[in-house]
């Protein structure tokens, strides 16, 4: 798994490319957010656009990052789901708690 | 195309994290080889990811000197895969519900839901030999495809 | 890049010849967990290939209900491959040579002569279970690349 | 495996598409050079570019293709080998008794 950051209008985006699996270091996305939080950037949205697998121990990683954002008052956000992760997000249930989005424009304004 | 109407393969390995690509590997090929479709395929490589990392860490608690031991059954009319290893097993009635409000935003605890969702049926057992979660596919005409099996 | 560097992985099948491609498959993922550059990792699925097949062909004369047992164990400085069946055994000193003008022609019979060719020991064993064909590749710089191991 | 034939210059250039394993119905290309023989079409070009895979009874299926074709008065030849094929054609000698060809033109020229 390899992530890059990047900024617009005030959101960062984090575009996460890759497998998100127990083999994978899948704790690098709570890491890489804990950083962002620590330098007061509180709004984040996760581009999964280009991920390409997801265990259920990836789906717990995106659960602590979000509940780790919400927690200290920020947002966590999720763009371009794979149809895979949209199903395995819909069967958890995650789908009513996530913010998701198809279209990133849209994703960084939600954001206001 | 189904090239394999009955059969057996069974693979085992240390327990290592790093086995589970080769897993997914085995499990796509098998899925191929009697011919489910790429939907299929995938499903039962995760729930079989799923349950061999549950093998690794819960069963044989990571100790690499333990084996997990991976058989699939080809038959007519189903895929019976069993995953065993060398640890105490699961009391599937003390299994908490992850769609329970107050386990919603836990971290873990889907694993096994996930097996329970994509398989046709999840059975545990304990043996002599050890712990083995059982879970079969049924095979037919909804799940197999035209694909081409390379 | 080297993921394993020390462990077991075993593979057993019915004596079908659907399966080859399965035993390459896992023959090239072990190779790749091992270091191993694509070159290597080529040849010696080709050889595990040809000892499989004679396991099948020759050894368990295509019988479904016998089994070939595939061992891989993985050590520091030598991948070392078991084929086990479940038939006579081969006699070493009787193998034709197909280099051999009077059998250059010959439609068979360069099985084992490329085991030999692409692998570093090959040496065959008679045991209580049954024959072996036992394979081993060193493991060094030469043949360790840095491709990525997905 | 798939074959496709063609013609050119009263010479039938068989196409090798995939591979030519014991489990991929090696016997094909011995079947299909048989015909061919019956056909009295005796010039015969394998084309093995597109060829992903040879094992040995590959290589004994086109032994016995060409011991064959050689039997019956005619010639079969070999174009554009990968560079595996070339070194498993090497190490058993073969290369001494096929006639091969990186050139399309030359091949067929070469039957004159
Ligand atoms: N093979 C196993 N051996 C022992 N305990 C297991 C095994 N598989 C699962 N468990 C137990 O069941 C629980 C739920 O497993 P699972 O649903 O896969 O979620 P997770 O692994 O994320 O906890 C585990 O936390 C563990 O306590
Ligand atoms: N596993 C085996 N069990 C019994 N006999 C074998 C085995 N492997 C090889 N042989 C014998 O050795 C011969 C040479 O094998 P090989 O070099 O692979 O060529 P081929 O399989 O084309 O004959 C075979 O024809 C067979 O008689």
């Amino acid at each position: 798994m390899t992530i890059e950051t990047r900024t617009a209008n005030g959101v960062t985006i984090l575009d996460i490319h890759g497998k998100i699996t127990i083999g994978e270091g899948s704790a690098e996305i709570r890491n890489r957010v804990r950083d962002l939080l620590q330098a007061d950037r509180k709004n984040i949205l996760l581009n999964l656009g280009d991920v390409s697998y997801v265990d259920s121990s990836g789906i717990g990683e995106l659960v602590s990052s979000y509940t780790t954002v919400t927690n200290q008052g920020g947002q966590l956000k999720l763009l371009n789901l794979t149809k895979k992760l949209r199903e395995l997000l819909a069967i958890t249930k995650l789908l009513t708690v996530f913010d998701t989005f198809d279209d990133e424009q849209e994703a960084i304004e939600s954001f206001r | 195309m189904r090239s394999v109407t009955k059969g057996q393969v069974e693979i085992s390995f240390s327990s290592d994290i790093s086995y589970l690509e080769l897993v997914q590997d085995v499990s796509d090929h098998i899925a191929r080889l009697v011919g489910l479709d790429a939907e299929s395929q995938y499903w039962i490589g995760l729930s079989l990811r799923e349950s061999v990392t549950n093998a690794i860490q819960h069963g044989n608690q990571l100790d690499p000197t333990k084996l997990v031991v991976l058989r699939f059954d080809i038959q007519e009319d189903r895929l019976v895969i069993t995953v065993r290893d060398q640890g105490e097993g699961v009391d599937e009635d003390q299994l908490p519900d992850p769609l329970d409000p107050e386990n919603l935003l836990k971290p873990g605890g889907r694993g096994i839901f996930f097996v329970r969702s994509f398989m046709d049926k999840v059975s545990f057992r304990k043996s002599a030999e050890g712990h083995e979660v059982i879970m079969e596919k049924r095979l037919n005409h909804k799940n197999q495809g035209d694909e081409n099996d390379d």
